[in-house]
């Protein structure tokens, strides 16, 4: 049967503005890479629907695979503006098989 | 009030709202209203935007290169400039005192509305058109100069001098020179100042004759957002609604006043006032969300592009037009 | 058969399959038969609609500015109407009987023929102007107010009197007239009349003069689109697929003959025939999804977009323009 | 180090015509948000891709983050639902930072 | 209380041109179906931006729920072409209701 | 050198670098240097390159339409689809000898460069006919049956007969002859055959009107994609560059010199010279993802879409123009 080891899957939505600060905290944890995939709407505190995606204001999910402890450390680094800047983050364990690559 | 005023406006509020570029952003708020679910695909208003901006751009710089450059441009130009940084400090005050907002959401807001609306801009050029009292080409790329310059005024009414760190300062300050309108509004007017009538000839079909009809759509678009958002908006008080709609009548006659008394003509007077009076709600809502990620869109965004934007379009371009006509044609001020 | 009709119909046969449209939905299905991956991109598919849509209004508004409302217009709306709500039934009884679908996809499956496809009516209107017989500007309104009735009337057949409750009730009204074609049909028509020809000239190179070509890639969409689904479609007998030539040719007929009986003039008849022949594919899955979840959208789509929409154009329309030519060219039946 | 609190994470794939009524359920959990992402294609047990994005039957994905026993209402309310309306829906324990907010 | 049941959820980032690779090895596992969201950028080893959407090399996460040895059949058949395919496959537990529709 | 080649080369390089087309193609270049986010939305662009190749592919089918078939058909066709074999053996030699490559990369680099570029064409034929030597018609159906053999022959270079098993090979050559780009481009030309001058006048509004408006923005989005994957490629070799230089210049006199001496008009074996010269990045990268998964598109798209293509635009059209009139002015080629 396969070998799959244990990786932390971190996935942070931020505002399109503020993406190169996400990619740049994963660059500084030095995580091998990202993906990112597109929002159409939300709703939060603010309790509105956002649908001005010309404006400026929209988001995108930036999603990041990597090990345990810089999966922690990329989250250490981005506590601090989490609410300043309006990011969400979520991570959880996930299986990957090419354990080497992240 | 002469007799030439009050005629002029009623002509221009009856031309405005049988132009099927008004009637369009109606529809959108009508239909907003009625809670359809009416929307126009991100990418194809992202697209028409762009179409607008090149075509904007492109006819400016032709324009530009049949009448030459002047002194009138370079006075235009910095007058432009100085508004830009002038106008956020008048609002911020305002906004901070009237309006009762903290000092970071209030300079938000503040360079929302020294910067310009590209769009408010367009509409307001097709109905001085329309009017007979056309702007002059260079007026493009005094729009282009002023998106920027109340970017840094807003920002440094939020934060005050030298609270920025140098490397988030130089980020700022490239968003501020090279954002996306910028480079397309002033890329494509130097492209046809280059090319000139003769090479614009092979892209009019393209640019100029599809320009009012995107036009319509892209404000079905804006009336539909700009309807929604307001709706769905709880952190805009009265207060701020009420300096979303006393702004863009006083910044638009400073504006025109300015516009005047350099020496521009009636046409793009207005346009300057009309520049003046709009508040961005594409380049600069991006910009603050990198700069002062702490400020609320919900304040910013609801009262520029839901309460002002809409109030410029169906309101006061026509009264800034007829107060242009009015000052210019009184020889009040310019003797 | 009068020897008017057979060279009518040779005709109406070589002018559809030499139209550039027509060829572009042929090219489309044939595409996505030999499996390319062709593929026009969702947004540009919407974004095409949408234009479609508000070109079609604009131009029925700016008829009617000029032609002005009369009695006859009333009648059209009113047979439109009546058309909405009774064909569903017929079809229901059909689709139930020879069709062997249960209560709830007949009922779904009825309320796509009730209504109409803004696509086949483009089409439609197309072909009538080359050959000769324009539909009158009202058509488009007619259109407008038949897309919603039989949405009514499938859903009480498939679910019976009050078996909504309040809630989903109003609901599922909101959504049957404040869709959004149905409100960018009429708010684009209602800009037409007010803005009138003056108005339309502005915008019209935008609106008129791409109309054509928009058409062509929307059509070669909807060839790959309505080729791909009937490929993959397992959920469709052939008792349905008989049944989704069947209806088009009897609704085609009624409604031909139902204008005609009403006074219209040839290509408007025509018109209302093609409006009852057509079967919804955008609107009302959209509703069907909301109000009756548990129908199964591989029946209603595969029959309305994949065999009805095709048929339609290839061959129906044209069999329409004979058969209203016929009927008013007689005299037998308008005396 | 950052401490993190464990939350669900609920992922329902959905019509668009039907996203309200997904909301509308979270809306009454009490849940503070949720964010939509778009959806291109897919097979279920009707054998065929879809394609047919103009058509009003494309879907999305309702992405929300909640504690578990939000999470389970949530689950509870619309799971009469889910096979006569075609909804998919998982969940799964993620990590989140700010645990306050959810 | 509502009743849940563990299955494996399976996420492959995947070149559009390779995405019939994918859900072929999803059919041969003999899965019910499967879910594709569009992504729209990343960085990888290659260390930079993919912004060239038109040229074919746009990629899409391809997600598909499944009983646990349905997803290592599945993992174990595409595990030789993930690494000349450039693919990238990231698996998680997750809780379904419905458990008897995957 | 002839007299009569310096100025057709200053004039050629003046009037390439003052058309719009060019010119909104260095502003792309320029805008993603300065590191702008300037962008065009993924489906917009999408949706240009489908348009441009269904105007461009209903064109050629109008122009022969008139002109007719002819045995210089035949003769441009085979000389095409042989220089699409034979062209990816030279380069691969080259790749695999100066350039460094090892089998399977030099395999989908030679791919590229046998294939050929669509808006590269559209661009030449447009820079041709404003310089007063249009091309013929079916050079578009000669553009379209040369994108496939390439890929074919970059293949069997990479992996060798029989290499491949039987089923992937099907697909390959499925997607070889029914890729998007060859079935929209034939398509349209049978359209343009069948519908004729006539049937095109319809649509002509849309599809000939707006063709440059729609190049324009085209190549703006062509020119910051080019240079930002300039910018971040870290793949491509000082070797691999001058290849991406060399290559078309090469290919470009072999295509330019095998149009004349089979003989083409003076625009239409330029037009061959460019399609020779030109190298893909939308179709070939595609089927090499599917058939050559392990090459590295880091290395083949950097060097046809950041350096080829720039170059052929900027440089090379002009050049091969030049060189075009050169060898049939001078009759010393084909006497
Ligand atoms: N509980 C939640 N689950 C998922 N997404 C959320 C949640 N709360 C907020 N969001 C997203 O985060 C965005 C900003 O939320 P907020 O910062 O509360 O205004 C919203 O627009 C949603 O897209
Ligand atoms: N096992 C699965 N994994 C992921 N997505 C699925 C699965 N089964 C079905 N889907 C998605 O759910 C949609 C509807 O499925 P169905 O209700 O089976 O027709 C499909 O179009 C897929 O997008
Ligand atoms: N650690 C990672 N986390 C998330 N996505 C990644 C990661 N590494 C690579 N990717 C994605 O996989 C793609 C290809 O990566 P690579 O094969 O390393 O060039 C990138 O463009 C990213 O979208
Ligand atoms: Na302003
Ligand atoms: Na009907
Ligand atoms: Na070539």
């Amino acid at each position: 049967m396969i070998e799959t080891v244990i990786r932390k899957r971190i996935e942070i939505l931020s505002d399109v503005a503020l993406v190169r600060r996400v990619t740049d905290a994963i660059d500084r944890a030095d995580i091998t890479g990202w993906t990112i995939t597109p929002v159409q709407s939300g709703k939060g505190r603010d309790g509105h629907w956002r649908e001005e995606r010309v404006m400026g204001t929209d988001k995108v999910l930036v999603l990041t695979i990597a090990p345990e402890d810089k999966a922690m450390a990329l989250a250490e680094d981005i506590a601090p503006i989490l609410t300043s800047h309006g990011l969400l983050l979520s991570m959880w364990d996930v299986q990957v098989i090419r354990g080497e690559r992240f | 009030m002469t007799p030439r005023y009050g005629p002029a406006m009623d002509a221009t509020t009856l031309q405005t709202f049988t132009s099927p570029v008004v009637l369009f952003f109606v529809l959108g708020i009508l239909a907003a209203l009625a809670r359809s679910d009416l929307a126009i695909p991100e990418a194809i208003a992202k697209g028409m935007s762009l179409y607008l901006m090149a075509a904007i751009g492109l006819k400016g710089g032709v324009a530009v290169s049949e009448s030459g450059f002047s002194v009138t441009v370079v006075i235009a130009l910095v007058a432009g400039i100085a508004a830009g940084f002038i106008l956020p400090i008048l609002a911020f005050w305002l906004i901070r005192g009237f309006g009762r907002l903290d000092r970071i959401n209030a300079g938000a807001v503040a360079a929302h509305y020294g910067s310009i609306s590209v769009v408010t801009f367009v509409t307001a050029v097709e109905i001085l058109e329309f009017q007979g009292k056309p702007s002059a080409g260079y007026m493009v790329a005094v729009m282009a100069t002023m998106e920027s310059p109340a970017i840094l005024a807003g920002l440094l009414l939020a934060r005050g001098f030298g609270a920025e760190n140098g490397q988030s300062m130089r980020e700022m300050l490239h968003e501020v020179f090279f954002n996306s309108s910028v480079v397309l509004l002033l890329g494509a007017f130097a492209i046809g100042l280059i090319g000139g009538t003769d090479g614009f000839a092979d892209v009019s079909p393209f640019f100029e004759a599809g320009f009012k009809g995107v036009l319509c759509i892209f404000l079905l678009d804006m009336g539909l957002i700009a309807a929604r958002r307001m709706m769905d908006s709880r952190a805009v008080t009265w207060r701020l609604g009420a300096i979303a709609i006393f702004l863009p009548l006083v910044n638009g006659a400073v504006g025109t006043i300015l516009g005047t008394v350099v020496g521009l003509d009636v046409g793009s007077a207005a346009a300057l006032g009309v520049l003046c009076a709009s508040a961005s709600y594409i380049a600069v809502p991006a910009a603050m969300r990198l700069a002062l990620p702490e400020a609320d869109p919900g304040i910013y965004l609801t009262m520029s592009l839901s309460i002002t934007f809409p109030f410029n379009v169906l309101v006061n371009i026509g009264l800034i037009s007829a107060f242009a006509s009015m000052i210019a044609g009184q020889g009040g001020l310019v003797p």
